[in-house]
């Protein structure tokens, strides 16, 4: 179980590091989205309990997993995808004023 | 050289992150403070909100002001797209399909619907809710028009009419919840605005949180087919 | 207390509601924007009078504290939600003569952006923070690409990559700060963030500090606010670097001071890392300002600068030093408002950005570049005006803690902004043969920084009537146990209500 | 049995994530976010969130990678 903590931190890193280095437009969003991603699994895995049973109570039931993150991550993936539809919408309207995906070409272009 | 700047520094946050979770995955003392709050849920929450899917009661009760937070965040999304979007008409090619993919998501439409519809409906009951159904609902118009084309539906007009639709699911939200100040209670109150709770696990019980998830619902699946259209429709 | 959660609601409603009325009722829009905007005004004074006598708790849905959310508002609460309120009102004003299309979609987003201000500044819980926090940034990056133009998308491009890794950030520290204490409700945080080990108290530190740092521009991560404020429209300019930065610098005052302790924050060493950052945050603000040959770029390194002088006064952790921060804030907010709308109202005149284009100007626009002046000389910091006070008290509190070089740097750093305002008032009434363009500027427009800048008498007149106001709001940030005292109705403050 | 599945998940989603970071083509990278999402949605029902599946199922791997596919096409990185 430890090792999905070994994975949010690589995901995470891996997110950050692909926003810093690439120079394309849409990977920079999908290192966001990587972002995002890790964070929900971050949540996930810290309201699991061993032998827990998922947060619907309709019979008898020993050990319950934490709900409030579940709820968090709901309320985390919905704010991550609107900013990843405005960031491809942008996207597409940088394409179409300098007609490239590269941001360093853009701040060339732009001076 | 700035590879390694950016190297090193991606390094030094794994590496707190690192130490960070192992600190936190080890039991402490709190661990007694935390149990108060989820051990409340798991405990008074079928009885205080009538819904034993705890996520949705957390979400549409509990918390219910965050979703009207996420809601509107939505809304944002799509106020911002239709803002920034072209509003010339732009020509789409349309792709031809074989015969079996225009049968196959005629076949598959209603079925898509219902699902949306049990998603909704039964959010406080089993797995899903508003926004999971809306998404669902959204899907159905995608699949629509990208196998009928884009000039399946008309245009502008039912954009404007979905967005009309969509601005009546966020204001039904924000309704619900002053109708708990009328009634005498707070903001976005459950059983005080007068709404029964029922019997839990019944269709009909949970008071507020069915209707909540209905509007949240219909809001987010027009707010994203809006998205979608206005996307494919950019040049 | 109904005034707490209809000052959230009443502009999210005016927000959502605002197609019907563009649609089926388009006579009424003025009349519906400009009402949405004096009522949230009107309901965030009343606010504040029942807050300075007694600060309130509104729970949410009846729920006990801690199982719900609830809106906790204290003095400071309650003077920032005036100040966001009042600005909001007077951009609207400006707007309504200013903005000539997508008016539909633009007062549905400012609408939008008051509320999530206002839920930021209420709120009395962590992730409700959040949302509102994702709110507000996602509306002021997209009203910064307003113009739709390729520099606005650039901008907006650029502020959207660094925003959203600023939210993840705050994400990441609120999980952390959930699941180490187990409540997410601000005031019972105050007693709880005690059983957090030192060492995830610093790795949560530098996550929000980063975090709120990106958004108000605290200098390694500045780069964005120059080309998202002097790309946006001239309203948001002025809503942007008036009110939304200072909310940002809220958030992370009210998360930061509930969970150390002030004796933690010094023994950590804290009051230089904000005094030094403030240092050089003004001087890189006032040198990248005298550089600059664009107007309103101007105006947004200047705004930068500012933050610099009300990190100054925070890192100092006591309360001369806090309420000269507080008072700051407000005067740089309202002068900075009035220069960049008539700003606008320039580049409107001339079709230019360039300072060399403002030629002569002021005897073409008599009215507008004199309160241009007036203000420039107010943001210098030059006696008569009421940005002089607020310089004064922080030169006070840092001379009297015994730090000279923020102390010195603050006199200096006001000689620089006084170089550059200069620069432009000389060349505001220097001589041209020729009218510029024959554009009309009409009087509605000119009303609004007229109106804001009439505000400059009380604020410079009567400093002690706020100050009685803004005295009481460093007690609830220095001794968080008064925020934790909110909730159990206030028996016993420590230092406060006589 | 449980716990093989887990890390057998959790190795695909290392490997997808460093293919969706490092993949020259956009398409390719943009279908390997799309099955880290999926190996996303098994773990998170294997660990008793089935509300955080389907939400990610529907929006993170469904409708935000549609949205992905149209700028692409838009912006002509089909290479």
């Amino acid at each position: 179980m430890q090792f999905i903590y070994l994975v949010v931190i690589i995901l995470f890193c891996l997110g950050l590091y692909t926003i810093l280095m690439n120079t394309n437009l849409i990977k920079i969003i999908i290192g966001i989205n990587i972002m995002d991603s890790s964070l929900v699994l971050l949540l996930v895995a810290l309201s699991y309990k061993p032998a827990g049973t998922a947060p619907i109570i309709d019979k008898q039931y020993s050990v319950i997993v934490d709900p409030i993150p579940q709820a968090l991550a709901l309320t985390a993936i919905v704010i991550g995808a609107s900013i990843t539809a405005l960031m491809l919408l942008l996207t597409i309207k940088l394409n179409r004023y300098y007609n490239t995906l590269d941001i360093s070409e853009i701040r060339r272009l732009r001076g | 050289m700035r590879r390694i700047y950016i190297l090193a520094l991606i390094l030094i946050l794994a590496s707190l992150l690192f130490f960070t979770f192992y600190d936190l995955i080890q039991p402490k003392e709190f661990i007694d403070d935390k149990a108060q709050i989820s051990e409340y849920y798991i405990e008074h929450g079928v009885k205080e909100t009538g819904a034993i899917n705890l996520v949705t009661a957390i979400l549409f009760d509990y918390r219910a002001f965050d979703t009207l937070g996420e809601a509107t965040v939505i809304f944002i999304a799509v106020s911002a797209i239709s803002l920034l979007a072209t509003k010339e008409r732009v020509l789409v090619s349309d792709t031809n399909f074989s015969p079996i993919v225009y049968q196959g998501i005629s076949f598959i439409i209603p079925f898509l619907y219902i699902l949306a519809f049990y998603l909704i409906f039964y959010g406080h009951l089993s797995p899903g809710g508003g926004f999971t159904g809306g998404v669902v609902i959204a899907t159905t118009f995608v699949l629509l028009k990208m196998t009928f084309g884009i000039r399946y539906s008309k245009e502008e007009k039912s954009l404007q009419r979905r967005s009309l639709i969509e601005s009546i699911g966020a204001l039904g939200f924000i309704l619900v919840g002053i109708l708990g100040i009328i009634m005498g209670d707070n903001f976005l109150a459950n059983e005080g605005a007068g709404f029964h709770l029922g019997i839990a696990g019944q269709l009909l019980s949970a008071g507020v949180i069915p209707i909540l998830n209905l509007f949240t619902g219909v809001k987010v699946g027009s707010g994203l087919a809006i998205i979608f259209h206005r996307l494919v429709r950019e040049e | 207390m109904i005034a707490a959660i209809f000052l959230i609601v009443v502009p999210l409603l005016a927000g959502f509601s605002f197609l019907f009325i563009d649609k089926y009722l388009a006579k009424f829009r003025k009349l519906f924007i400009l009402g949405t905007g004096l009522i949230t005004l009107l309901l965030s004074i009343e606010l504040l009078i029942q807050v300075i006598k007694h600060p309130l708790v509104y729970n949410l849905g009846n729920w006990k504290e801690g199982i719900g959310i609830s809106l906790i508002i204290d003095p400071l609460g309650g003077i920032l939600a005036v100040l966001i309120a009042f600005i909001s009102f007077i951009i609207i004003l400006y707007s309504l003569s200013y903005i000539k299309n997508h008016q539909l979609k633009y007062y549905t987003l400012l609408f939008l952006l008051i509320t999530g201000m206002l839920g930021m500044v209420l709120t009395g819980d962590l992730f409700n923070l959040y949302v509102f926090f994702e709110i507000t940034s996602i509306i002021s990056y997209v009203l910064v690409a307003f113009n739709k133009n390729d520099t606005s998308f650039e901008a907006s491009f650029k502020y959207m990559i660094i925003g959203s890794i600023s939210g993840i950030l705050i994400l990441l520290a609120i999980i952390l700060i959930y699941q180490s204490t187990g409540t997410l409700n601000l005031a019972q945080l105050v007693i709880t963030a005690r059983v957090i080990p030192i060492q995830l108290k610093k790795v949560i530190t530098v996550l929000i500090l980063i975090g709120f740092g990106a958004k108000f521009a605290v200098v390694p991560l500045h780069t964005w606010l120059p080309d998202a404020h002097s790309t946006a429209p001239s309203p948001i300019s002025a809503l942007l670097s008036g009110v939304v930065i200072k909310v940002f610098l809220y958030a992370l005052l009210r998360v930061l001071f509930i969970l150390f302790k002030v004796d933690e924050l010094l023994a950590l060493d804290f009051n230089n890392l904000f005094l030094y950052s403030g240092v050089i945050t003004l001087f890189t603000g006032h040198l990248l300002a005298y550089r600059q040959d664009k107007l309103k770029r101007l105006l947004a390194y200047s705004s930068i600068a500012q933050i610099g002088y009300i990190l100054i006064g925070i890192g100092l952790f006591n309360e001369r030093g806090l309420e000269g921060a507080i008072y700051h804030v407000i005067n740089h907010a309202v002068v900075k408002g009035v220069l960049f709308m008539t700003a606008g109202i320039f580049i409107l005149k001339t079709k230019k950005k360039n300072i060399g284009d403002l030629k002569g100007v002021g005897y073409q626009l008599p009215l507008s570049s004199f309160i241009f002046t007036v203000s420039a000389l107010n943001i210098v910091g030059l006696p008569p005006f009421n940005s002089f006070i607020s310089k004064w008290l922080l030169l006070h509190a840092a001379l009297k803690a015994g730090f000279i070089i923020p102390a010195s740097s603050i006199l200096l750093g006001s000689l620089i902004s006084l170089s550059y305002y200069l620069r432009i008032i000389i060349l505001l009434y220097s001589k041209v043969k020729e009218e510029l363009t024959s554009i009309k500027i009409s009087y509605q427009l000119q009303l609004a920084p007229l109106l804001l800048s009439l505000f400059y008498l009380p604020l410079a007149l009567f400093p002690n009537f706020l100050l009685l106001l803004i005295k009481k709001a460093p007690l609830f940030l220095l001794k968080t146990i008064n925020y934790y005292n909110i909730l159990l109705g206030g028996k016993e403050w420590i230092g406060l209500f006589g | 049995m449980i716990q093989l599945i887990i890390y057998l998940l959790l190795f695909f989603i290392i490997l997808t994530a460093f293919f969706a970071v490092f993949a020259n083509s956009l398409i390719s990278s943009l279908i390997a976010l799309s099955i880290l999402s999926s190996n996303l949605v098994i773990l998170f029902v294997i660990l008793q969130a089935p509300d955080v599946a389907l939400a990610e199922v529907v929006i993170a791997s469904g409708i935000t990678t549609g949205f992905f596919i149209i700028t692409i096409d838009k912006t002509g990185g089909r290479r």
